[in-house]
């Protein structure tokens, strides 16, 4: 357990760097190395899955991200930022975040899975994550739960998920043409 | 000389096939193992990214244009999008069946031909991921700020 | 307690997309955000002591079946992250277009819509 | 009877997956195919309403709560309507209107899935599902506000970019929540689970972090800062999708199916409801008036008529939970929901006008315009007609909304809200008749001497959209209003009693 809370913090830690730093490029190190500690958090949190697609993922984002920092004349952030605007919102980030900290009593405690204290409970319907642990392999033949749940019963959100990227990546090539307008000729009708 | 020293560009061009065959059997494997066609699909993109990093962009796009990425793109989606249609064919509340591990019932659990369209979808979004990836960063690599002069056109 | 520090991430990233002036920065805050969502959703599922939810040969099904952590959320993540990719790869290109335009990253400086 | 809602979704898919492939040398055939898609939409959704029994489908043929599934009830028929008629109308539009830009076939994709994402947000009945295809019509509407890809287009579309995301982690934060505490991801069971183990404070936080971000979709006013950028920096076609259903169907939509069905409305949400309805109102409308951008002006005006239809959702969810008699509470959404309607067609109307304004006088500036009556005819009779529709001038469509609105507030014993509502109809008022002062009426300036009106497709979509603007008065006889309103006014009003109907009807198919 030790090792996921140093984990945790690892990644808050180095989160708070990329905020923080004035160097864009290490900026975006930073983040990959936040997207690094995501990943084995998800190999500690038993989600292999994830950790595999995290892990590739980040490494084309990071190509991604320093393709725009890198080569630019100034990485350097200058200026200085209004101080006033910046205590005026930490305090509001911090009175949301002690705000927000009771609102995770009511979850169920770390460790026990919403789904478990769902099936317990008589007073919450019955969860699906149940069904899909028992008769996944029965119900689909995909000895990969997750795949069986993302390909089979929720295939619909795969779907989704597909169309998500589709849609950005023609939303980035219609972003990144040379030409965006031409003359325009009269039209005959 | 496009690209990196030759100690790189060697190296790479080895690993790259490595990279391809291991992203292929993360697709296929995607039922059986952690991993599938999302996974499988970033380490196909990765692949060529590699060689881009490697040997300039000019080859990569030799091995796979603009043009023909784009292209394998929209297969991808459309394949992914016609198994779900495909289930149609067993009657109109069909959509997204898993009409070969339902109705067929073909295959044996953990086996490699197992679990019905699962795998089949793996393919579909593997390509569509792996083309659609290579895409975007093509299309960031390529690019080069405008240059003032008029453009000849 | 996790999921206090899942959310004082989340709220790092809120700070930084809000506070910061340079669009590079921002584009970090979001990312930051949808990380901590990713890793909250995860934590919900897991289960002390647990195992991951791939069915080998050989498992004893009753034993997998009481110590299996939640299969959904490692799904809706799959699907969250590579949402994100998506949105990261439409936001930079925006990023680069615009530098291009305004030689700058501070949105300060890039004020040509207003009231 | 199995409906069939699937293919209000793979339809434009499929149409969007094919068209990247035409390129530049099919782009006639790719405009002919996207025109067929969006108009088999219209036909789909008129056969739906026709039908006009409830319906869910269960994908892939799981059960609920293993699957995902599509339910069709009378509020998604109507969004389904109004999504079509309008993505209709703007692509017939776009047929000529595009030609100005490159890439015309990559726009039409993001069109249909834009179209693609909303319907699917409409028929969802699972909140991760709404949640992901909320995402697909976002980020095609981010690609779309910056089509143009010049300073104004992509700033604009930064803005509303980052905005935008962070609104989608709030949604996914929230549907964290509301997993952790109930364990049910489809909404008809999270709203049984919510009715019997009650609200708790994580499910509160879960509200409010919806509010927050279907708000920011939906530019209700704290969260309004990206709308009057964005809006007008889109191609006209684009302006009239987004001002017209997308901050609908993303927003309005989203915020009456979380609060009404799953959550419950008790008095506190309806209290915020009516709130953020005057403010957007009285905010946008005096905004709007300081504007000189014909599109500005429409986008802070559409900020003002959002917060109509808020304000007519959240007047009768605090009647209902007060509870007053439920015939004023169907009166009151009635309103809200008939508003919505008439709002999506002349606010879509009054951009593609101004599409063809810009397109033929090369500017957006009401100063720089002056005498266009003569030489645009068209554009000004339905520019004309959209107007009167939305100051609220009988018999006009927007008058009858409002004026439901009105007979609700007072019913119920809000006088102060039928001011409102009367004063801001005024200022509407006022800004429409300083659209047509300058840009129609007045001195014509000597450098457009030679321009003239663009004829054929654009004009079609005009014209039918302001035939739409006439005859939409007739939605309130019988008929018409118990086909196609009154089964969204049920739909809401009916309350958490939403997870029962799913149920039942998914025991049935």
């Amino acid at each position: 357990m030790t090792i996921f809370y140093v984990l945790l913090v690892f990644v808050i830690i180095a989160a708070l760097v990329a905020v923080e730093t004035k160097n864009l490029l290490s900026a975006v190190i930073c983040i990959g190395a936040v997207g690094f500690g995501a990943s084995l958090l998800f190999l500690f949190l038993r989600a292999p899955d994830i950790a595999i697609t995290q892990i590739v993922v980040e490494v084309l984002g990071l190509v991604i991200l320093i393709r725009a920092t890198i080569s630019r004349d100034k990485t350097f952030i200058t200026g200085d930022r209004e101080f006033f605007a910046v205590v005026v919102s930490v305090v509001i980030v911090f009175v949301i975040l002690l705000a927000g900290v009771h609102v995770f009593q009511t979850l169920p405690d770390f460790g026990k899975p919403a789904f478990a204290v769902a099936a317990e409970s008589d007073r919450l319907p019955a969860p699906a994550s149940q069904k899909y642990i028992k008769d996944g392999l029965k119900d689909t033949g995909a000895a990969n739960l997750v795949a069986s749940v993302i390909l089979d019963y929720r295939a619909y959100d795969t779907l989704g998920e597909a169309t998500v990227l589709f849609t950005s990546i023609i939303g980035a090539t219609v972003i990144m043409r040379r030409k965006s307008r031409k003359l325009l000729e009269e039209p005959e009708i | 000389m496009k690209g990196m020293t030759v100690i790189v560009k060697t190296i790479s061009s080895w690993i790259k096939v490595l990279i391809f065959l291991f992203g292929i059997y993360i697709i296929f494997f995607g039922h059986l193992t952690p991993g599938g066609g999302f996974s499988g699909g970033v380490i196909l993109a990765s692949s060529y990214v590699l060689l881009m990093l490697a040997f300039g962009r000019e080859f990569a796009q030799e091995n796979l244009s603009l043009g023909v990425a784009s292209k394998l793109d929209c297969v991808g989606a459309l394949l992914f999008i016609a198994v779900a249609l495909c289930g149609l064919l067993y009657g109109a509340a069909g959509f997204f069946l898993n009409f070969i591990y339902q109705k067929l019932e073909i295959g044996q659990e953990f086996n490699l031909v197992s679990a019905g369209t699962i795998p089949l979808s793996n393919i579909a979004i593997g390509l569509k991921v792996g083309a659609s990836l290579f895409l975007i960063v093509l299309v960031l690599s390529m690019f080069r700020p405008e240059i003032s002069a008029p453009e000849k056109e | 307690m996790p999921y206090a520090l899942c959310f004082l991430l989340f709220m790092i990233g809120v700070y930084c997309a809000v506070v910061k002036k340079n669009m590079v920065k921002i584009v970090i805050g979001i990312l930051i955000m949808e990380y901590a969502v990713n890793m909250f959703l995860i934590m919900l599922g897991y289960r002390a002591g647990g195992v991951a939810p791939v069915i080998g040969r050989n498992m004893n099904m009753p034993e997998f079946v009481n110590s299996s952590v939640d299969p959904l959320p490692q799904a809706l993540v799959l699907t969250a992250i590579v949402i994100s990719l998506g949105s990261l790869a439409l936001i930079i290109s925006i990023c680069i277009r615009t530098y291009e335009k305004y030689g700058t990253f501070d949105i300060t400086k890039i004020r040509r819509l207003k009231g | 009877m199995i409906k069939p809602l699937p293919y209000f979704v793979a339809i434009p898919l499929v149409a969007a997956f094919l068209l990247p492939i035409f390129g530049k040398k099919g782009k006639n055939a790719a405009t002919v195919l996207a025109n067929i898609a969006t108009l088999a939409l219209v036909v789909l959704a008129v056969v739906c309403i026709a039908d006009g029994t409830p319906g869910v489908y269960k994908i892939g043929r799981w059960t609920i709560p293993f699957g995902i599934n599509l339910v069709l009830d009378g509020l998604s028929s109507l969004m389904l309507l109004v999504i079509s008629v309008v993505s209709a109308a703007a692509m017939f539009f776009s047929i000529l209107y595009m030609e100005q830009y490159t890439a015309k076939s990559k726009y039409l994709s993001l069109f249909m899935l834009m179209v693609a994402g909303m319907n699917g947000v409409v028929l969802s009945g699972d909140i991760f599902n709404l949640f992901v295809f909320l995402e697909i019509a976002s980020i095609s509407s981010y690609a779309l506000v910056g089509f143009g890809t010049e300073h104004e287009e992509l700033e604009a579309s930064f803005k509303y970019m980052v905005l935008g995301s962070i609104a989608s982690a709030f949604v996914l934060f929230g549907v964290g929540l509301v997993y952790g505490n109930t364990g049910s991801l489809n909404m008809a069971y999270i709203s049984e689970a919510i009715g019997k183990s009650g609200m708790n404070m994580g499910l509160s936080f879960a509200m409010a972090l919806f509010v927050a971000g279907f708000g920011l979709k939906a530019a209700l006013v704290p969260f309004h800062a990206w709308l009057p950028d964005a809006h007008p920096s889109a191609p006209a076609p684009i302006s009239a999708m987004l001002s017209g259903v997308l901050i609908k169907a993303l927003g309005v939509y989203a915020i009456a199916r979380v609060l009404f069905n799953v959550f419950g409305v008790t008095i506190s949400v309806g209290w915020l409801l009516v709130v953020l309805g005057i403010l957007s109102m009285l905010t946008g409308a005096f905004l709007a008036l300081r504007q000189w951008d014909f599109k500005r002006l429409l986008a802070y005006s559409s900020i003002s008529q959002i917060g109509y239809v808020v304000l007519g959702l959240g007047l009768g969810g605090l009647i209902l939970a007060q509870g007053g008699k439920p015939a004023w509470a169907s009166l009151a959404i009635l309103g809200g929901l008939f508003h919505l309607a008439n709002h999506a067609v002349y606010k879509s109307l009054l951009f593609l006008t101004s599409g063809s304004v810009e397109m033929a006088a090369g500017t957006r500036q009401l100063k720089e315009m002056g005498g266009l009556a003569e030489k645009l005819p068209v554009t000004r009779a339905t520019c004309t007609i959209a107007s009167a529709s939305i100051a609220g001038i009988p018999p006009f469509s927007g008058f009858w909304s409002k004026l439901v609105l009105v007979i609700a507030s007072i019913q119920a014993g809000f006088y102060w809200v039928a001011a409102v509502i009367v004063f801001v109809s005024l200022l509407t008022l006022l800004m429409y008749l300083k659209v047509q002062r300058y840009a129609f009426l007045g001195e014509l300036p000597e450098k457009m001497e030679q321009i003239k009106e663009h004829r054929g497709p654009m004009l079609v979509a005009m014209v039918v959209l302001a035939c739409l603007c006439i005859l939409m008065g007739l939605l309130l006889l019988d008929p018409l209003q118990s086909s196609v309103l009154d089964p969204a006014v049920k739909a809401l009003t009916e309350g958490v009693s939403y997870s029962e109907n799913v149920k039942s009807l998914a025991s049935l198919m």
